[in-house]
């Protein structure tokens, strides 16, 4: 019995020691791990959402490619949406914040989280990347392959006409949304 | 994701040792001979699947509720390690036979990075119960069909005069590098096309 | 909120802890099973090399061997040597003695492409046994160093290679004694020798001298000079085949001097000398070097 | 002093002792990822070799292995809450590893090996120089990994550099396989070969 | 018209290049002046030597005696005096001492009529006795000597006794001419052997290439209302080997390791079945024999009835020597057979052809590693892995070799034709072998 | 008395047949030509430098290597021929850098890093040829027009266009080739009367043939520089099975499997069901003809017997069809045998030959 006691309480004792140690340096990194996790969020929505300022996010379910939105207003008045995407790119999931004007133009785009290969998918991280989606979604047709891009535009994603079609379809579906649900 | 898109996923997608990087202390190690390969495979499955289970429980049953995810590491690893010592005691008294044919890689199992790297991998995935064991299993199955191979490569590399500074660790080291590369045609993009 | 948040980390690790320590505890009583830890301690004793000198299958069988048989001796570990032994004989609690000298293998023949006659040109397997497949191999001299290098592929510590004359040469310090080499050999030319030995005998012919002459240029010819020219060298003729006795430990460097086949010599590559008038000269300026 | 030196090059856990493989193939994407890793595995090192080797005599034989776990566990909690807290970037690009140092091979292997046996000084000492040698391996690896798999070479960003040297022409086409899995193996595989092969011709020489 | 049965696997089709000689009949050859007769002619121990320098002996005289059972007799080819006993190496890698026998005085048999013997009172086992006396083995190839051969264990039952006519290695003919000239004297010796073994069936088995002996043993056989089969076999090489041509005539598999009589078959040569005739018909012990001496650089080829002991080249100096400078003389058939190093080696009981082969016959290139084509695995007739073998022993594994069948390996050399990269599988066989039986007898 | 002037002494069997290494390797080489000299036709010179210059990596190497371990193999061809494979399986425009590491890496760390001719377990030219893929994906993926099409416009391969003209495709083309009608692919003159004659024969039977499959076989497409002519690598192959050099057990499990998992499940994509696939098509784009004939059949990473050579085989069709449909990569022979190459150790384990004389229950 003694032996019982003298195992398995030495083992509890260390491991009691240790969670408490871990409670203390949790106590202290939480506050900063929630601040990085704030900023980093600030500052995508900073990158998009250019001079208008954006509202609480609203969580859309049932939706494969929206995740949510935040209502844009600038000078008092509604001035389109961001929208948290999730599109499919060569490595996985991406998750992509972009902008629209009510009328589903594209306005900022930004790729954020995302596995995609470096000096490939990757430079779509880039923001001179997604000029080609700018200013398209409503007047303009979103370009969903190849064909649709100026030569140049096409060297640039060869190799990475996966991710170029992730997002395409991503930011499609987005501008479908506001168009439908929100632009109302 | 579906369980098929789950085994998929571990045995070639995110094959442990090829892609992942999970597991290469025995797979490098035990993966002279095919016996001891498959003994080891089958061992790391077992394992796997048991501790993807127990360490779902408890993320799901105790640090989720009460707040604690920091103490993940320290109660995944903990429940693993008793986890496989108990096993190998009990394999020991009930089967020796089978002891005998996986006893010597029990102690190894627990500090092979795959069993951990599945537990974290499936919490943070947000597997439910029966998702987390089939990650578990198909992870292991990952990891036997990797060594299998290896091991009969090695195998065949033992008939040849393999220059005398490569022999051994590098070559088996090279040739994982040239499966890595082979495999590197099972990409994401593979799977979302094969199951939607 | 935050002290919650620590007791309860503290409640379910320990308890966790807890219920772990109690369980194993619990299950090694209830699934214990006896092993002799000294099988381990004496494999960690035994140098690991797996060369089978010993004649058991590898070190962690004779470790088993020595631990589970009674009878089994612990000297038999020839690479480890005397260390060895006496580390086994403290785990085991046994007296042991260990005298003997290490011994070395060497290759007793310098026949070569210039030196030896050829029956024929060679092909096929690169291997001595092999090669004596076909008529004893294509050297003249049926007791020779075939040099197809048999003994290098099988010597474990890489001990044996091609010197600077293109004939198999072992390197007594990297030498473990194992006497694979020796196994292997078809023409029993390479012998184990003291590792002291300062000179050898470098032939195996067992022809009478002239039969020797006609093949070899370098082949003991048995005129016996060296035994009168070192007496106690313990030089012993024996089928036309000069033998070293090493348990004599007179000088032979006389002998050395004197062979008129040059079949005796050191078994320490001599640095090259230049060339000198009197071929005793360099003999004598490589003994001095010697001796420092 | 030997303790401490020891694991750079004679024992050094990657190429000699072979321990570790994981993380260091993993994570030697990048020099920056290298250095942090090392920095998190020195710590842990540090302090579990501290506290097993105080609570040596403590520890009762049958629970070692998940007492010196949770010990070794406790410490990586640490380097992962740091790390998540003021270093975000590294903590993202290491990803899981950072939680998988408690398996390294390494850490549980100087417990076992070494740590359960001797004093605070000389386990400080070992954990210093594995700790070292350990970086130092997983330095060299990630080094030439960028640098033929990227084409650049990432360290920390100071003020307006931003952290990342990139070589001319490499940057813009590099062999960009090294930067992926395959790359890892044969790296580490080559450099193996190099090693043996050095090792083996001192060998030689110290006898000739 | 029915397809001929063979061997189903593996097996190869050299250029046969028999008609250089089939037509030629068998003729005697010159008797040496000097017999070379060396004293281990024949698988088991050698014979041990009866006679000492400067000893006249007799044709036909008992000059090695047995050692034991697994021995037979070696007699003097030639009336002479001992000249020397000399240490010689023969091709096929055995070393022995040979009797040099000088030509001298007058013969026995040579050219004088030799009457029959009665022999159909002798018992089976004075019938074996007298075998090992006179000293048969198999002309086949192996030497085994036949009193051990056909003294089958208790137990077991000869359902087949098969005449091996078969005769698959190119170039050679002696069996074809033996079957031509001499079937009277082997279904003679076939008497003998029915008498000693009692097999249920009798098979004759000859290749499809030699139509005409098979007609002469189909009509000898018809004329005479003998119970024998005569079996045409598909031509392929190597269908003279027992276990093949047991395969291809009767559909059984040897077992591994095992022999014939465990499927209840025994096997003999033609040449072995003549020989029997003679020891026991005509009191003859086996001091002749008969060979093919052919090759693309001998001048005239021929059949000759050859003194065992008379060095190769008298043989070939007696074809007319050489068209063209050969680059290798073989002793034995190209497949099997022998380099010969000196050109005093002598004939021995189991020579069956002599050849001078030039270098577009023999189609040499250099070694390069194997590149894993699996030709030699599709043409290995018992279904071994030569490439593996071969690099079991290469790199010293022989334990592992012999797991993987090295032991089963008969050198047919069918690997070794094919490779592509001219490896000697063959010698790497018969390396492993040698290094395995030298390690079982020290262990 | 006879006299000698050389004996050679070696064991038996003392003939041989007429065959060797060298041979084999040469007799590859050779049966490629007509494809190599079409790529420079189609391609321009360009293409012959881009052959050279692998070639000429390929076969340096080897000979450094050589140097180093003191054998000297660049006689036995096999560098030759793993060099102009390189070459074939790389796109006419390629810098010249990329082949040359492609040579490179395949004999260096592919070959000789295993022990040189033989015992390497991945075929190297694909494997440089994979390993350079994956590392400058854009150049490798950029194709040139060929001399035939001088008019066109895109210079995607057809399989390509297909694969990522798909992606986006919402229309009901029933096959590739009227997809590629659809959207506009370009066919050579040559083509119109191939299609005319294809069409004189089969529409009488009630089938309808799209214009293209003249282009397809013949070659007046962009592709990698060998790869293109379906036609003339057939015809070099006629050699290679008339000299046994090898035999029909790969290529035809592999392009059966293929095929018939193409005619199975290939339709799908076009909306018209099962067992409709456009066979045709697949199997003479992209590199199928030059993989399952000249570099599936590669002796040294395949497996050893007929029953393992047929498993390889059907594992490469089905691999070649995986990454096809599914993958990322519009090609897939490359992978598909490399693949099936890390399990032919494997497959040789358990396929090895039925040993004489020796029964399952005997064996124990
Ligand atoms: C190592 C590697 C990384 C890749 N990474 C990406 C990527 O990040 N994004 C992407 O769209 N495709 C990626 N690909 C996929 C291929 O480049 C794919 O063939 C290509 O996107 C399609 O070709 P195209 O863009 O020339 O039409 C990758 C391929 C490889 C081999
Ligand atoms: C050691 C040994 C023992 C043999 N014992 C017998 C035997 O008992 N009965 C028998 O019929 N043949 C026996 N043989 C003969 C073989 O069956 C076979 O005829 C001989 O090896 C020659 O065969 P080959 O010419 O096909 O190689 C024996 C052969 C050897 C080598
Ligand atoms: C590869 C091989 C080929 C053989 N070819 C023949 C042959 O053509 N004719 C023959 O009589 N024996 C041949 N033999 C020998 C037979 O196996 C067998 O030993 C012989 O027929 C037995 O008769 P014997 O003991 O009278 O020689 C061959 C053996 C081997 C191993
Ligand atoms: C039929 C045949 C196909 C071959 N295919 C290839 C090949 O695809 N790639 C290659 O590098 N070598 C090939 N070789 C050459 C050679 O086998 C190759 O370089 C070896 O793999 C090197 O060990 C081939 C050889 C033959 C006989
Ligand atoms: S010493 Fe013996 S084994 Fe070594 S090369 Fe000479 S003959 Fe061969
Ligand atoms: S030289 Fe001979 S005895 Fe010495 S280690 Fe090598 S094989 Fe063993
Ligand atoms: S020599 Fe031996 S291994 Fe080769 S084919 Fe003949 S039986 Fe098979
Ligand atoms: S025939 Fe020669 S090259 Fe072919 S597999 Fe056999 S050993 Fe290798
Ligand atoms: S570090 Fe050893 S298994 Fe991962």
């Amino acid at each position: 019995m003694n032996d019982v006691v003298n195992v398995g309480g030495k083992l509890a004792l260390i491991c009691a020691v240790a969670a408490i140690a871990l409670g203390l340096v949790n106590a202290v990194t939480a506050p900063a791990i929630d601040k990085v996790k704030e900023q980093q969020l600030s500052a995508a929505l900073d990158a998009v959402r250019g001079t208008a300022e954006a509202g609480e996010e609203r969580l859309v379910e049932g939706e494969p490619i929206v995740d949510g939105y935040y209502a844009l207003v600038q000078d008092g008045t509604s001035a389109g949406y961001i929208l948290r995407l999730t599109g499919t790119g060569y490595a996985g999931d991406m998750e992509i914040l972009a902008a629209y004007r009510q009328d589903g133009e594209i306005k900022a785009v930004a790729l954020m989280n995302n596995s995609e290969t470096p000096g490939l998918g990757k430079e779509a991280e880039k923001p001179a990347y997604m000029e080609k989606y700018i200013g398209t979604g409503a007047g303009h047709p979103v370009p969903m392959n190849k064909q649709q891009l100026t030569q140049e535009e096409a060297d640039a994603i060869s190799g990475a006409s996966i991710t170029f079609m992730g997002i395409a379809q991503a930011l499609k579906a987005g501008s479908d949304y506001v168009k439908e649900q929100l632009g109302k | 994701m579906s369980y098929v898109g789950i085994i998929i996923t571990f045995v070639f997608v995110e094959n442990f040792i090829l892609t992942k990087f999970l597991g290469l202390c025995p797979f490098i190690g035990v993966s002279k001979n095919t016996e001891s390969a498959v003994g080891m495979g089958f061992a790391v499955t077992f394992v796997t699947s048991v501790a993807s289970l127990a360490t779902w429980a408890i993320q799901k049953l105790i640090l989720q509720p009460l707040g604690l995810a920091f103490l993940q590491t320290i109660t995944f690893i903990l429940v693993i390690a008793a986890l496989v010592q108990l096993l190998e005691m009990v394999i020991q008294k009930i089967s020796p036979s089978l002891y005998k044919a996986l006893g010597i890689y029990l102690p190894l199992i627990t500090t092979n990075c795959a069993v951990l790297g599945i537990a974290l991998i499936a919490v943070r995935s947000n597997y439910n119960a029966l998702e987390s064991f089939v990650a578990g299993f198909s992870a292991g199955l990952g990891f036997l069909l990797a060594i299998l191979l290896m091991s009969t490569i090695r195998e065949r590399m033992n008939t040849e005069w393999v220059p005398k500074p490569l022999r051994g660790v590098p070559i088996a080291f090279i040739t994982g590098g040239l499966m890595a590369l082979a495999f590197m045609a099972f990409d994401k993009a593979l799977l979302r096309n094969l199951i939607g | 909120m935050l002290f919650m948040k620590i007791l309860w980390a503290f409640l379910s690790v320990g308890l966790l802890g807890a219920i772990f320590g109690i369980g194993l505890y619990v299950a090694s009583r209830f699934f214990a099973v006896k092993k002799d830890e000294r099988i381990q301690q004496v494999v960690e004793a035994l140098p690991g090399l797996n060369c089978g000198a010993c004649g058991f299958a590898g070190c962690e069988s004779y470790a088993e061997a020595i631990v589970t048989a009674e009878d089994v001796a612990l000297d038999l570990c020839k690479p480890g040597g005397a260390d060895t032994a006496m580390k086994l004989g403290s785990i085991m609690g046994k007296e042991v003695e260990f005298s003997a000298e290490k011994l070395v293998a060497q290759v007793h023949c310098r026949g070569g492409k210039e030196t030896a006659e050829y029956k024929f040109d060679y092909e096929g397997i690169e291997d001595c046994n092999a090669a004596m497949l076909l008529y004893g191999g294509a050297k003249k001299c049926p007791f020779g160093c075939l040099g197809l290098g048999s003994c290098i592929k099988v010597c474990p510590v890489d001990a044996i290679d091609y010197d600077e004359d293109g004939l198999v040469w072992v390197d007594r310090d990297l030498c473990i004694s194992c006497g694979k080499c020796v196994d292997i050999c078809p023409t029993g030319v390479m012998k184990m020798i003291p590792y002291g030995a300062d000179v050898i005998v470098a032939c195996n012919s067992t022809d009478k001298g002239g039969v020797v002459r006609k093949y070899c240029k370098v082949g003991c010819i048995g005129c016996a000079k060296c035994t009168r020219s070192s007496p106690d060298g313990g030089f012993v003729i024996e089928n036309f085949l000069a033998h070293i006795d090493y348990s004599k430990k007179g000088e032979r460097s006389a002998a050395l001097a004197d062979c008129p086949t040059k079949c005796i010599i050191r078994t320490v590559k001599e640095v090259k000398i230049e060339e000198s008038a009197h071929p005793l000269e360099a003999v004598a300026a490589q003994d001095s070097h010697d001796a420092d | 002093m030997g303790n401490f030196t020891k694991g750079i090059l004679k024992e050094n856990p990657i190429f000699i002792i072979m321990l570790g493989l994981c993380p260091t193939l993993a994570v030697s994407t990048q020099v920056v990822n290298a250095i942090g890793m090392g920095v998190g595995v020195i710590f842990v090192l540090l302090g579990s070799n501290i506290f097993v080797s105080l609570l040596k005599n403590f520890i009762p034989e049958k629970v070692r292995i998940p007492s010196y776990i949770v010990i070794i566990a406790s410490f990586v909690t640490m380097v992962d809450l740091f790390m998540q807290g003021y270093a975000p970037s590294l903590s993202k690009n290491l990803g899981v590893f950072v939680q998988l140092i408690v398996v390294n091979c390494i850490i549980l292997g100087r417990a076992e090996a070494f740590a359960k046996k001797s004093n605070v000084k000389d386990a400080v000492l070992d954990a210093l120089g594995m700790g070292v040698g350990f970086t130092l391996g997983l330095l060299l690896i990630s080094l030439i990994r960028e640098v033929l798999g990227s084409g650049t070479i990432t360290l920390f960003a100071i003020g307006n550099f931003d952290g990342v040297i990139r070589l001319p022409g490499l940057s813009e086409s590099p062999v960009r396989v090294m930067a992926l899995a395959p790359g890892a193996l044969l790296v580490i595989g080559y450099l193996k070969a190099l090693f043996n092969w050095t090792e083996a011709r001192r060998s030689k020489e110290a006898t000739a | 018209m029915k397809r001929l049965s063979t061997f189903p696997k593996g097996g190869v089709h050299p250029p046969g290049r028999k008609h250089l000689a089939h037509s030629l009949p068998l003729q005697n050859a010159s008797i040496p002046s000097l017999s070379i007769v060396p004293l281990s002619q024949h698988i088991g121990s050698p014979a041990e030597c009866v006679v000492s320098v400067g000893d006249v002996v007799r044709e036909g005289m008992l000059i090695g005696k047995p050692t034991g059972f697994v021995s037979v007799g070696i007699h003097s080819p030639v009336p002479g005096t001992v000249k020397e006993l000399r240490r010689i190496h023969l091709p096929n890698g055995v070393q022995t001492d040979a009797v040099c026998i000088e030509l001298a005085g007058e013969f026995d048999r040579l050219g004088k009529s030799q009457e029959t013997v009665e022999w159909e009172n002798m018992s089976a086992k004075e019938l074996l006795d007298l075998f090992a006396q006179m000293g048969i083995v198999g002309m086949g190839g192996a030497t085994f000597p036949t009193h051990v051969k056909f003294s089958p264990p208790k137990g077991s039952r000869v359902e087949f006794f098969v005449i091996n006519g078969v005769e698959c290695e190119p170039y050679l003919c002696a069996d074809h001419r033996l079957m031509l000239e001499k079937i009277r004297e082997i279904f003679e010796g076939l008497r003998v052997i029915r008498k000693i073994l009692d097999p249920e069936q009798v098979l004759f088995a000859i290749e499809a290439n030699k139509p005409d002996a098979i007609e002469a043993v189909m009509s000898y056989c018809r004329q005479n209302v003998l119970d024998v089969k005569v079996m045409p076999l598909h031509v392929k090489y190597p269908q003279g080997d027992e276990k093949q041509v047991l395969k291809a005539l009767t559909g059984r598999e040897v077992p591994s390791g095992g022999l014939p009589i465990d499927i209840g078959a025994v096997v003999s040569n033609v040449g072995t079945v003549n020989a029997i005739y003679e020891a026991v018909c005509l009191k003859k012990p086996l001091i002749e024999r008969a060979l093919t001496v052919s090759g693309g650089a001998v001048k005239n080829p021929a059949n000759l009835k050859a003194r065992i002991g008379t060095p190769v080249s008298q043989l070939l100096e007696e074809c007319g020597g050489f068209s063209e400078m050969p680059e290798k003389i073989v002793m034995g058939g190209p497949m099997m057979g022998f380099t010969v190093l000196d050109l005093d080696t002598p004939v021995t009981k189991g020579t069956s052809g002599i050849l001078a082969l030039t270098g577009a016959e023999i189609r040499s290139a250099n070694q390069t590693a194997c590149i894993s084509c699996g030709s030699c695995i599709s043409v290995c007739p018992l279904g071994l892995n030569p490439r593996l073998l071969y690099k079991l022993v290469d790199h010293l594994d022989y334990g592992g070799a012999v797991e993987a069948g090295l032991m089963d390996c008969k050198e047919c050399g069918c690997c070794g034709f094919v490779c592509p990269a001219h490896i000697p599988l063959v010698q790497g066989m018969r390396l492993g072998k040698r290094i395995h039986l030298k390690n079982r007898k020290k262990a | 008395m006879i006299e000698l002037e050389r004996q050679r002494i070696t064991t038996s069997p003392q003939i041989h047949k007429p065959i060797s290494t060298a041979a084999v390797m040469w007799a590859v080489s050779a049966c490629l030509l007509p494809a190599a000299v079409w790529g420079v036709y189609s391609f321009g010179l360009r293409a012959l430098v881009v052959m050279l210059v692998s070639i000429a990596a390929a076969v340096l190497t080897e000979f450094g290597l050589g140097l180093v371990s003191k054998r000297f193999t660049i006689l036995d061809g096999s560098a030759f021929l793993t060099g102009l494979l390189v070459g074939f399986n790389v796109p006419p425009a390629i810098p010249l850098y990329i082949p040359v590491i492609a040579s490179v890496f395949a004999i260096a760390v592919v070959k000789w890093t295993f022990g040189g001719l033989g015992s390497n377990w991945m075929n190297p030219a694909l494997a440089g040829r994979v390993f350079v893929a994956f590392s400058w994906t854009g150049p490798m993926t950029s194709w040139t027009i060929p001399r035939n099409l001088v008019d066109a416009v895109s210079s995607a391969t057809p399989l390509s266009a297909v694969k990522s003209g798909l992606f986006t495709y919402s229309g009901d083309a029933g096959g590739p080739m009227q997809f590629l009608s659809e959207i506009g692919y370009p066919h050579s003159a040559f083509d119109g009367k191939v299609t005319d004659f294809l069409r004189s024969v089969f529409e009488p039977l009630g089938a309808t043939i799209e214009p293209g499959y003249g282009d397809l076989f013949f070659g007046n497409i962009p592709g990698c520089i060998g790869e293109v002519s379906a036609f003339l690598l057939l015809i070099g192959t006629v050699y290679l099975f008339a000299r046994k050099i090898i035999t029909w057990h790969v290529p035809v499990s592999y392009l059966v499997s293929f095929g018939g998992l193409v005619w199975i499940f290939g339709g799908s994509r076009f909306g018209s069901g099962a067992f409709s696939g456009d066979v045709v098509f697949h199997l003479f784009t992209g590199g199928l003809i030059l993989g399952a004939f000249y570099m599936a059949t590669d002796m040294v990473t395949s497996p050893l017997t007929r029953k393992g050579l047929l498993i390889f085989g059907v594992g490469c069709g089905f691999f070649t069809f995986l990454i096809r449909f599914f993958g990322s990569f519009p090609e897939g022979v490359s992978l598909a045998i490399i693949i099936m190459n890390i399990f032919v150790p494997l497959i040789n384990k358990y396929t090895g030959p039925k040993r004489f004389g020796v029964t399952k229950k005997g064996e124990e």
